[in-house]
């Protein structure tokens, strides 16, 4: 293709009841997926999510023959959270890897550099790693999907537990000052309104700041009741870390998901994080609740077998493969083996059980709602361990759609 | 017997050549003056004793080779260097630089002993002890790294223009002091000097390098004698 | 042409300069000696207002130097050369010499960056001019040559060349026979000599090689330890004692 | 009243993290006469093995004593194999191969290590002293009474020892070091090796604190940075001094100053730098260039 | 220690004669027309690789004019690349102006804005001077951030990018890649006026003595401060033809990661060489590519190494290295001894 603009470029087409779709990157045998993560630079952390859903592939292509009959092939590029590195990676991977679809691009920031690309070029972007509202809102954008909670419904967890718990809570919030923080601390403060929940204090960090000790000192002075704590890994070890370091200070500590597992807590030391509480969709793999489940026993065999190298504790991993088989309930529900095939099933499924996540969390879209996951539960974090608690809250029977 | 033997020694910078096989002896305690117009390769000439560009060739100093050692590997073998453009550490202290030139010695009551020497023959340099030798008058600044390189007491000692700058008077007495110490304690000189009436005044033999070669060599006597030399480099004098 | 009038300077402890005050007519050559650290250098510097006075006036041209900045002395017609070298070490020698004619172009940011055709022309005059005077100090060899790596002798060569480009009517020299050899002196001072009538310069010069300077210079100013010491006629000055005791010394 | 001095008090443990890494930073730039942007990286890498040692069962203070040594023999090595190769190159290109070198660490203890945060372990008991409604915690009071060692060391060093005379020398004017005697090549590892050394105390003093993770000394150098230059990079001194300020006023200006707020914080130290840089270019403590014509 | 390493004073310096200047011209006269030709044989995706690269060519001439010329070292460049691309993209959101008035706009704001920063850079020289920028480049982001409204926060704002007329008959990707390439040819021919001058001159002069040149009439000041605001400048308009290229701007895209990639890059292409900023330009696009190709586990490794041993390999930047190598090649061809 020297043309360079049309959209199926390079592309081919199906015939039969699929005819004139794009089949770009499948074969009856094959499949061929691109993954964007920062493998390098500050967010490196995330780069280990694409092993556990390389494992999956290959598992499956192993002991399953692939997704029905094809085996995935799953590139992955590095874009070390920077956006024009992402563009580049994303036309690497759809003009030059002829990539079927992008399976999973990691930021909001490298996301919504690169999905007017992939919309122009009719290219699925499917399960997007990260949790902004704006995949599963926008319109304009039908082949980018999400796939994680977003970050306002996660807050409209928190805040009913909140009004229900403690209904005169006075809360002081910790985020980190990006989209990730904004959108959760937006929803919160969407969520309760009206109610006797009241913001009473807010502070935000950089993820350049060396450490949010200053942060949580002010917080200290609001001597709020309730911490709401919007952090990535290393900034909420550090927190519950000043949390249970000021002794005058004793707030009930909401930990956001994406700060809340195990290898955060255990740094903290687990006598300084009991009665913390967060949300969860997934298993995490250091529960001792799924230590005989037979998803979690499956995972860690074939991690071993097939990621030697990677800790299969490490949650990212879990993560990767419950979005890899996220991927393949979605592949096999799709009625065409086309690119319109995937984006059609991903907007589409209903009710689709994924055993890595939680008991009754399921996929769940149509048309209009652009959000695989909306259901979350809550935790508590007891002796060694998160134990879940409540129901599994669907977000959104629960609160009505998002509006943006 | 540690007399100072060139042979054929070749030197230049990256692939252009400034020395072209200069060969010559000084005797252990003798004064040898270098003279030779602009350009002609003294100062190379001198780089390559001390070790600062490369060389081929032969360099031994009482028998030890010298020729491809590093700068300080043959300053610990006794060879002290004023180079052109003096090697002022600037922002030290004047005391500091001159502590420095002692770096490789031991025996703490000798080096202070030597300070005060330098002392007494550099009077100046004593007022201003703790001021940044970056701030010294250029003749200031040659003072100090005379001081510099008599302050290793060196066997074999290498003056590149030591007169460079310096009052008339100070010029006297600086010749006066070097031949005082190669007379005292039979330190070998290699001078390189325009000011050719002083410089034979205390050397027993001369050279005369002309682009790279030794074009006339003798006593010091014999150099002066020179139709061509006192010419160039008599002539026009005090 | 030039008044200088009670100048001090003082550094810490140390006064560089001590009241030192004297004239030079337009034309003259004068000649500045004493002994290391007397200040010579220092006045230079006052001259070229490295250095600013902390009292004394300078007058040149009727003007008050001490008022004008660092960078408007070239422009009146004051050139120097440097003791040390103030050279650029990793220009060629011929642009070394056309930053001397930096005060006589316009050229500025855009019209450079433009080439309109006043910059062009500009440039092709000034690049004439380095020409010729780098032919004249005998230099077109090294024109294309990086300063660094060049002999002292040939530099201070190019220190000259870049002053005289400027097109001084005050040029102020800092030793500029060092590290010559008696030939080369003599050749020198002929063409420093030629080069003053031809151009109408007026020459102050900082020397220790007395030769050159009894020989060249009508005037000699003497200080010692920032103080005038004496002033007069090469002879008058040589034979001065004051002179002879803390700077020629007995056996001149 | 008492929660001010509180502030105070919090920023003056926070400047100390900021000083501990700011004096390895001012004594290769006394030493080599460069920057070193993998001082931070370095200082991480050397806090790894630390852990390493811990996780292997050494009792902690084994640890640390191996770790120094470790440091020691690496920044050496370091010199040897990556920085001798251009010494003599511009400046810049030195510079840009510890950007490399930065890089290359970061990247290295992530692959090792993975990017997990490991807790490790404080050499300082918990708790803290209390006096009028002000409590100082042990670990602030440890972190500054190391940093004010080291410091005392390096100032003894600069200044009042042969070695410290030569490494002086060789920063400001190598080839005339070499001329004097010196032995430039070891001399610069010498001061590498130091330099890794001093920055290893300072991530073993951090890591406490911040969680060990290859990003940890990432916000701390340029805190260090900002310190180093507010001191003066030529003075251990202005090393320490610049960063207590720094950590008091950017503590202060997030919990005072309402319109900075903790997002905009950072433009405090920056603001006092340039202040305290207009009216001296080198630094609070730094000595000013003489320059003559 | 061993002692055989003997290291030459002052650095050897080898005479540089001048190429013919007709063999320059129809060197340069090739390489212009093999990049028109470029866009046409390449496959899109490269042709966009391309148009990045010379994006990057310019914000780096920018800044060889500032560090290879003019001797004051940046570590902030990244922020006026920043306001140049914000500039450009504020005013097509907002203002709907179109695309070629945007270049102009946002190359004068990053002027005006490096000259109200250059006032404090002339006072500061080197390191001190190198920090500022530095802390410059990180209160940029917070700063971004900030103000939400007109910078759109830290979502960041996405444009469409400029459609190619109809009448060119050209793809989206060859018309942004000619729209850059007229501005980098604009660029380097503005640039290489201003070094061929007597403000070129200035600048080498306040780089290599600053008392020398100042003697010598010229205004440090003035230079200076200007010669900071001209590479702003630069490094604006390559923002603003980033953000025509891109399509978005964030202030993740834009952190201090970026300033201190643009000042490796630079040194790595070569400082105060003209082809430096283009072997820059491709240091910095492709190598982090190729260093996941070598290892895609830790990609950093090898980018790290990368960069130390090129800067091993050629101290003086690879435009040194390449006219070194193309000196080798010339004296391969005999002449008579
Ligand atoms: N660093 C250098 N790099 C390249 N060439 C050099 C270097 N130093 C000197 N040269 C060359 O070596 C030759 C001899 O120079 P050298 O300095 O030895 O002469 P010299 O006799 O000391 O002259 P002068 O009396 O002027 O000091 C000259 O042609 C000079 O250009
Ligand atoms: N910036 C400065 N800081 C401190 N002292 C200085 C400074 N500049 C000059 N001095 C001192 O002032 C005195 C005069 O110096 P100056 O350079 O004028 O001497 P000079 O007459 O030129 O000597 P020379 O013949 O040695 O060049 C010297 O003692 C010098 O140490
Ligand atoms: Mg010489
Ligand atoms: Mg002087």
């Amino acid at each position: 293709g020297r043309d360079g603009g049309g959209a199926t470029t390079g592309g081919t087409a199906a015939s039969g009841q699929c005819a004139g779709q794009q089949t770009t990157g499948i074969t009856d045998k094959s499949i061929k997926l691109g993954g964007i993560y920062p493998l390098s630079g500050p967010a490196s952390a995330y780069g280990d999510i694409p092993k556990g859903i390389k494992a999956y592939f290959d598992y499956v292509n192993a002991e399953k023959n692939g997704i029905g009959g094809r085996k995935v092939e799953f590139v992955v590029r590095d874009d070390g959270y920077q956006p024009p590195k992402a563009v580049e990676e994303a036309r690497r991977l759809v003009e030059q890897e002829q990539v079927f679809a992008l399976f999973q691009t990691l930021g909001t920031p490298s996301t919504s550099a690169t999905w007017d690309y992939t919309n122009q070029r009719k290219v699925p972007q499917i399960f997007v790693a990260t949790g902004a509202s704006k995949w599963g809102s926008d319109t304009a954008h039908p082949w980018t999907i999400g796939w994680q909670p977003n970050y306002i419904s996660e807050a409209r967890v928190y805040a009913a537990y909140l009004k229900k718990e403690k209904p005169e809570a006075k809360v002081a919030v910790l985020y980190q000052n990006d989209d990730f923080g904004k959108d959760l601390l937006g929803g919160f403060k969407r969520a309760i309104e009206g109610s006797q929940v009241k913001v009473v204090a807010e502070q935000s960090y950089e993820v350049t700041d060396p450490s949010v000790d200053p942060q949580m000192r002010n917080l200290a002075e609001s001597k709020a009741d309730v911490l709401l704590n919007v952090t990535t890994p290393k900034f909420g070890s550090q927190a519950l870390a000043a949390d249970a370091k000021n002794t005058k200070w004793n707030p009930l500590h909401i930990v956001n998901n994406v700060a809340a597992s195990i290898t955060v807590l255990k740094p903290v030391g687990f006598p300084n994080v009991q009665g913390v509480v967060s949300s969860t969709y997934y298993k995490d793999p250091n529960d001792p609740t799924w230590a005989s489940d037979a998803e979690m026993t499956l995972y860690k065999e074939k991690m071993k077998q097939y990621a030697p190298g990677a800790d299969p504790n490490v949650p990212y991993h879990t993560f990767g493969w419950a979005v890899a088989s996220s991927f393949h309930k979605a592949m096999e529900a799709a009625a065409c083996p086309t690119r319109e095939g995937l984006r059609d099933s991903v907007r589409n499924l209903k009710g689709v059980q994924v055993d890595m996540l939680l008991p009754g969390v399921t996929l769940d879209t149509a048309q209009g709602d652009g959000f695989p996951i909306e259901s979350m539960q809550l935790m508590t974090f007891k002796g060694e361990r998160w134990e879940l608690f409540g129901d599994v809250i669907d977000t959104r029977k629960e609160f009505g759609p998002l509006t943006g | 017997m540690s007399d100072l033997v060139v042979a054929d020694l070749v030197a230049g910078y990256g692939d252009a050549r400034v020395l072209h096989g200069v060969s010559f002896t000084v005797r252990e305690g003798e004064v040898c003056a270098i003279l030779g117009p602009n350009g002609a390769g003294k100062t190379t000439l001198l780089r390559a004793l001390s070790g600062v560009v490369r060389v081929r060739g032969t360099v031994t100093l009482g028998g030890t080779t010298l020729a491809g050692r590093s700068p300080d590997t043959i300053a610990r073998h006794g060879v002290a260097h004023v180079p052109e453009g003096r090697g002022t550490f600037m922002p030290l202290t004047v005391e500091e630089n001159l502590r420095l030139g002692a770096y490789v010695r031991r025996g703490g009551a000798e080096v202070e002993e030597d300070l005060g020497r330098i002392y007494t023959y550099f009077p100046v340099l004593k007022t201003r002890l703790k001021q940044a030798a970056g701030s010294l008058s250029g003749g200031e600044q040659q003072m100090l790294a005379l001081g510099r390189a008599l302050m290793l007491r060196p066997r074999l000692l290498l003056l590149d223009e030591p007169s460079l700058g310096l009052a008339p008077l100070v010029t006297r007495e600086l010749f006066r002091i070097v031949q005082a110490i190669n007379a005292e304690e039979r330190t070998t000189v290699v001078v390189v000097e325009q000011n050719a009436h002083l410089a034979l005044g205390i050397a027993q033999q001369a050279h005369v390098l002309e682009t790279g070669r030794i074009v006339l060599s003798g006593t010091a006597a014999e150099i002066r004698a020179d139709e061509q030399v006192a010419q160039s480099y008599l002539g026009y004098r005090v | 042409m030039l008044e200088v009038h009670d100048l001090t300077v003082r550094f810490g402890g140390i006064t560089a300069l001590d009241g030192v005050g004297f004239e030079v007519a337009a034309g003259e050559m004068v000649g500045l000696i004493g002994p290391n650290g007397a200040g010579k250098t220092t006045l230079f510097n006052c001259l070229t207002r490295r250095y600013d006075a902390d009292s004394g006036t300078i007058a040149y041209e009727g003007r008050d130097l001490t008022a004008v900045a660092p960078y408007a002395i070239a422009p009146l017609g004051i050139a120097r050369t440097f003791q040390n070298l103030g050279l650029f070490p990793r220009l060629s020698v011929r642009d070394n010499v056309l930053v001397g004619a930096h005060h006589r172009g316009r050229a500025g940011f855009l019209s450079a960056g433009l080439r309109l055709p006043g910059v062009r022309r500009e440039e092709r005059e000034l690049r004439a001019d380095a020409d010729a005077v780098l032919e004249r100090l005998g230099l077109t060899e090294v024109a294309g040559h990086p300063a660094t790596g060049l002999p002292f002798g040939t530099l201070k060569r190019v220190e000259l060349a870049r002053a005289l480009i400027g097109r001084p009517r005050l040029l102020l020299l800092d030793e500029p026979v060092n590290g010559l050899n008696a030939a080369e002196v003599e050749e020198f001072a002929g063409t420093l000599g030629a080069i003053r009538s031809e151009h109408d310069l007026t020459v102050i010069v900082v020397e220790h090689h007395m030769g050159f300077v009894m020989g060249i210079c009508e005037r000699i100013v003497c200080l010692d330890f920032g103080r005038k010491i004496a002033e007069g006629p090469p002879e008058e000055v040589q034979r001065d004692p004051a002179v002879i005791e803390a700077y020629l010394g007995t056996a001149a | 009243m008492a929660g001010f001095v509180q502030q105070v008090v919090e920023g003056l443990g926070a400047g100390a993290i900021y000083a501990s890494l700011a004096l390895a930073l001012v004594l290769i730039y006394q030493f080599t006469g460069i920057v070193n942007f993998a001082q931070g990286e370095l200082a991480m890498f050397s806090t790894y093995i630390a852990w390493q040692c811990v996780a292997a069962g050494l009792p902690f203070w084994l640890a640390l004593v191996l770790t120094l040594a470790v440091s020691f023999a690496g920044g050496m090595l370091i010199e040897r194999v990556i920085i001798r190769p251009v010494e003599g190159a511009p400046e810049l290109t030195i510079v840009i191969v510890t950007v490399g070198l930065f890089i290359f660490v970061n990247a290295a203890a992530g692959w090792i290590w993975t990017f997990l945060i490991k807790d490790f372990p404080n050499p300082f008991p918990g708790g803290a002293l209390e006096a009028a409604g002000v409590s100082v915690s042990f670990s602030t009071l440890g972190v500054l009474g190391v940093v004010a060692a080291v410091m005392g060391l390096l100032y003894l060093l600069f200044q009042h020892t042969k070695i410290g005379l030569g490494m002086r020398a060789v920063a400001t004017n190598p080839a005339s070091a070499r001329l004097v005697g010196i032995r430039v090549g070891r001399t610069l590892a010498l001061g590498w090796g130091l330099a890794a050394t001093v920055g290893a105390v300072s991530g073993v003093l951090v890591a406490p604190l911040l969680f060990l993770e290859p990003n940890m000394m990432g916000g701390v150098l340029i805190y260090a940075f900002a310190a180093a230059t507010l001191g003066g990079f030529d003075s251990p001194l202005g090393a320490v001094a610049g960063g207590l300020i720094v950590g008091v006023a950017e503590t202060l200006a997030g919990a005072y100053v309402g319109v900075i707020g903790s997002d905009l914080k950072v433009g405090v130290p920056l603001v006092i730098i340039l202040g305290v840089l207009l009216l001296r270019p080198q630094g609070l403590f730094g000595r000013a260039v003489v320059e003559r014509a | 220690m061993s002692a055989t390493k003997v290291v030459t004073e002052p650095a050897p310096v080898r005479e540089r004669r001048p190429p013919d200047p007709r063999w320059r011209w129809a060197g340069l006269a090739l390489l212009l027309a093999a990049a028109v030709y470029a866009p046409f044989q390449l496959v899109p995706f490269h042709v966009f690789q391309l148009t990045m690269v010379l994006v990057y060519a310019v914000a780096l001439l920018g800044l060889n004019l500032l560090v290879g010329h003019a001797g004051q070292i940046s570590l902030g460049h990244g922020a006026f690349f920043a306001v140049g691309a914000y500039s450009g993209a504020i005013l097509l959101d907002r203002w709907d102006l179109p695309y070629p008035l945007t270049l102009p706009v946002a190359a004068g704001v990053a002027f005006v804005l490096g000259l109200a920063l250059g006032v404090p850079a002339m006072r500061l020289r080197g390191l001190y001077l190198a920090l500022v920028t530095l802390a410059i480049a990180i209160f940029l982001v917070p700063l971004l951030k900030r103000f939400e409204a007109v910078t759109g926060g830290s979502m960041g704002l996405t444009l469409a990018k400029p459609a190619p007329p109809g009448w060119s008959g050209l793809a989206e990707d060859q018309w942004l890649y000619f729209l850059t390439l007229i501005v980098t040819v604009a660029a380097f021919l503005l640039a290489a006026g201003l070094l061929r001058s007597r403000v070129g001159r200035a600048l080498h002069a306040l780089r290599d003595n600053e008392t020398a040149a100042e003697v010598m009439g010229v205004r440090l000041s003035f230079y200076k401060t200007l010669a900071f605001a001209w590479s702003a400048m630069f490094a604006g308009a390559a923002g603003c033809v980033y953000t025509w290229v891109i399509g978005f701007v964030s202030p993740d895209s834009f952190t201090v990661n970026l300033s201190i990639t643009l000042l490796a890059g630079l040194v790595v292409g070569g400082l105060g060489s003209l082809s430096g900023p283009v072997l820059g330009g491709l240091f910095v696009m492709f190598v982090p590519s190729i260093s996941q190709d070598v290892n895609d586990a830790a990609p950093g490794v090898i980018f790290g190494l990368l960069i130390i041993v090129v800067m091993y390999v050629a101290p003086t930047g690879l435009a040194g290295l390449a006219a070194r190598l193309a000196g080798r090649l010339v004296k391969k061809i005999p002449r008579k001894e």
